[in-house]
């Protein structure tokens, strides 16, 4: 089914205005190019998911591209703060993000939950935190056997989630590896899977660790070499921490954001 | 001849001091990742570093930069999901120290990492909880490493994020012993065993009761013998400085 | 820590009568090996548990090591039904067996809360069979979210759980491959976990889909080529399916089984 | 010329032309394996086989003894663990078909692989649960292939193992559409749509009415205008040879 399609077919076809979008990839294979791809096609409105919202989604949040954010640690890793996130948090520009903050353990729980398509999940956490106040995602569960409370996380599904991954093979099933976070929750939680890959191989190598996803699981996948950039994909590339830290620099300010929005062919939306 | 140093590095080698040989340690960005591989490589060669990314005892040949570096999976012994490492590793209770830091902490080791002012209109939005309110509850100590002042150590924390002893001291109810040392560049504070109220029981040379006292937004408690911590070594000082400087070890 | 044991000395240091023994390896690398060592040490009133407990388990109850058994299939797989099995339940012999019936997902999910160390799991399942009847073992939840009602199963934490694997690494390090069932979540639910090995190898080959785990999460690592005959072990050996024929024959009279346990040095326990 | 064949024969003949290209099917051991192989390698060659065991799109070269037969890892697609298998796979409905087999069957498709007799003191303690109740509650639809007759076909069973539509045809409460065909050596029996009675709606041929009445523990419904069930082709007959004998196809 997912015979390779370029990119922006895979993103017309199935990111909508509205959707809620989760792009995975924990600290490796984070999927900029589809990011910036959902940048380019002018979406609004997106309740974005993502248990590191990292650069990418700072700048699709400055980008205007999400009402919400589904979150659990919003840092640029090894930097600093995530300065368009903030600002869109703390003064709305450019117009008001609703933050929504799990723990790492909630966020994961909460994919694992939407991948088994079981309505929460339980974990041991939480407990005494202010994050519990936000009680239409976090609640809590009493253990039937023993009569112990635990807390219990929503699941997330997705609409649509987008992974970056290292291999397709020639009939659409997609293998990563190395650090391979929530992907494989993230994917069979959504209800639409997109991947783009670094390269299509006849056979899968042999890879302790790795995440094969068969194709019938996935709705799309497009071949889009160093579509992880400036974060890596392991054997592929290495993460360009340039990058990382002259982000801090350009998004710090507006205006700089705003010229390096339109360098790179991603116009910041009018807010609407 | 003895190196120069200053208070970072003070804070970093003491941290690193409280790993010991064998402890599983679960390692987050910033000062714990200095410290954690500074023990590993002085004084606790077998200490088994677990990064949330999800490398089961990495043995990073120089610094990572973030807890997503390549070193990390590579040179790992397995690399788990996500989902896997906080459900069977860190949840289940398999870290013997978790380390974290904090934006605010309170006298009741109480820590903040999500907002500064009211959360749905905060004056400063903070990076948020990651793996820390998990780490709080269920690793076996927890080593809490921040800078001492009036701006981070504060009478009542904006926000909870991860949960020390609770509102009085007496609220905890988690697996873990919770934070056992707060590892600051003034000395080092550890709870009250009766009070669970920080207390200062040791201080860095060259630092004052005094000092310490004026950067705690409340009114801090000092051990009756208060200790010094001893001055870094040359060891210990030339493996920060080589780390620092991303060397391959 | 766990440098190589010999077998005998790793079950006698860590296997005691009345414990709660897990054997687990789902139709691959089933530890035999060492359930003969259990046996020959004379080990009762053992509560074994096993989502398929196999031609291993039909051995270990017939030669009166068990009192109770926690299972989800109970069959000769590919041949028939488990006679050792089916005589301690229907005729009391050597004693009477007390059966705790799961499903699969059940009984997997329990060793997932175990691993976690959470009292229950959460499942979509069980509504409306009779299985349900056992309810100190599984019961039901309410979802705090959606009010719907789910099932729930008590976590399974052994005392002791056994599993067989291809390889240690000199650290006691293990890995396996293949299909490799539930043992990481049955070896993560105990208390104390011992691994046979087909080999140790100074550094673990590239293995797509392999389990890997750490020596401190294990307490002892036994060499045992060929641990797992009469299953087997991908790579190593290959399933004896005539063995599995035979002990159809072989386990249906009690006269017959006993003559086998006595030429393989098993000595039937004089019941107690 | 064509090939003779018997009852065992065309009740998984029959199974095999309910699979359709591009199912995911779940196989069970037993007929279901073969059923569902002889469909893979007819009309259906874009069927996708999972085995509980945790191989997901295998392609055994030739007919799997067991759901743990090595050549099933070695073809698959990708080989997950048994808690994903039944977590991310079967109970969140990925499966489109799943096949089950039966010790006793009664009229509403309820299940029983447990126990014949009083739970406690078995008359005959048999293999259990495995797979089936999560795949009766979550697979798309459910084929199940068994035997017909006095002794499986019960007015009430023992036990429920799995639930087909509730001990009175309305209690189902699962996502899937639960036992949408019931193969036996006598024909196919299918609930019907008002009261999930199942009903015989074809018979293979040969075999009559009355000869399915007889083999049945319950007052048979049988459907107005019943069919008959094409008989196997050599094609389908060749094919279930080669399989049996475990020849590499």
């Amino acid at each position: 089914m997912p015979r390779p399609v370029h990119l922006d077919e895979a993103i017309a076809t199935h990111v909508h205005d509205g959707d809620t979008v989760a792009l995975e990839g924990f600290t490796h294979l984070i999927p900029f190019a589809a990011a910036h791809e959902i940048a380019r096609q002018g979406r609004r409105h997106l309740k974005l998911v993502r248990m590191t919202p990292d650069v990418v989604y700072d700048q699709l949040i400055g980008l205007g591209v999400a009402d919400e954010l589904v979150f659990s640690y919003g840092g640029n890793p090894g930097v600093g703060s995530l300065h368009r996130l903030r600002d869109a948090v703390e003064k709305h520009w450019p117009h008001k993000l609703v933050v929504h903050e799990h723990s790492h353990a909630g966020l994961a729980n909460a994919y694992v939950a939407g991948a088994g398509r079981l309505p929460f999940a339980v974990l041991r956490g939480y407990r005494g935190t202010d994050l519990e106040q936000q009680s239409d995602i976090i609640s809590r569960v009493t253990c039937p056997f023993t009569g112990e409370e635990l807390a219990a996380v929503k699941a997330v599904n997705p609409d649509v989630t987008v992974i970056h991954a290292q291999l397709a093979d020639p009939e659409g099933n997609v293998m990563l590896w190395g650090l391979t976070g929530v992907q494989r929750e993230a994917v069979l939680a959504a209800d639409r899977a997109i991947v783009t890959v670094e390269e299509i191989v006849d056979e899968f190598p042999e890879r302790t660790g790795a995440v094969i996803l068969p194709e019938w699981a996935l709705k799309a996948v497009s071949v889009v070499p160093g579509g992880a950039w400036p974060s890596y994909a392991l054997g592929y590339s290495t993460r360009d921490n340039d990058f990382y830290q002259q982000w801090d620099v350009v998004s710090r300010d507006r205006g700089a954001f705003l010229a390096w929005a339109k360098e790179n062919g991603l116009e910041a939306a009018a807010d609407d | 001849m003895t190196e120069s140093w200053n208070s970072a590095d003070m804070m970093n080698v003491a941290a690193a001091r409280e790993l010991h040989d064998g402890d599983v340690c679960l390692v987050g960005v910033g000062p714990p990742n200095l410290a954690a591989n500074l023990a590993r490589h002085t004084h606790a060669p077998g200490c088994r570093l677990v990064y949330e990314s999800g490398a089961i005892d990495a043995k990073p040949r120089r610094l990572p930069l973030s807890i997503g570096d390549d070193d990390l999976a590579a040179t790992a012994t397995s690399v788990v999901s996500v989902p896997e490492m906080f459900n069977y590793w860190v949840g289940a209770g398999r870290i013997d120290v978790g380390f974290l830091g904090a934006a605010q902490i309170d006298r009741f080791a109480n820590i903040n990492t999500t907002v500064i002012g009211d959360h749905d209109n905060p004056k400063t939005r903070l990076p948020g909880a990651g793996g820390a309110p998990e780490i709080a509850a269920n690793a076996g100590r927890v080593i809490v490493i921040v800078k001492q002042s009036l701006r981070t150590f504060v009478e009542q924390v904006d926000f909870v994020t991860s949960v020390g002893y609770g509102p009085t001291g007496r609220e905890r109810q988690a697996p873990g012993a919770g934070p056992t040392l707060v590892i600051t560049d003034h000395g080092v504070l550890e709870p009250d065993p009766a009070t669970n109220e920080l207390t200062m029981t040791r201080l860095h040379p060259g630092v004052t009761v005094e000092q310490a006292r004026a950067a705690t937004g409340w009114d801090l408690k000092v051990a009756d013998s208060i200790q010094t911590v001893p001055v870094p070594t040359d060891t210990e000082l030339d493996m920060l400085r080589r780390l620092r400087a991303r060397e391959v070890i």
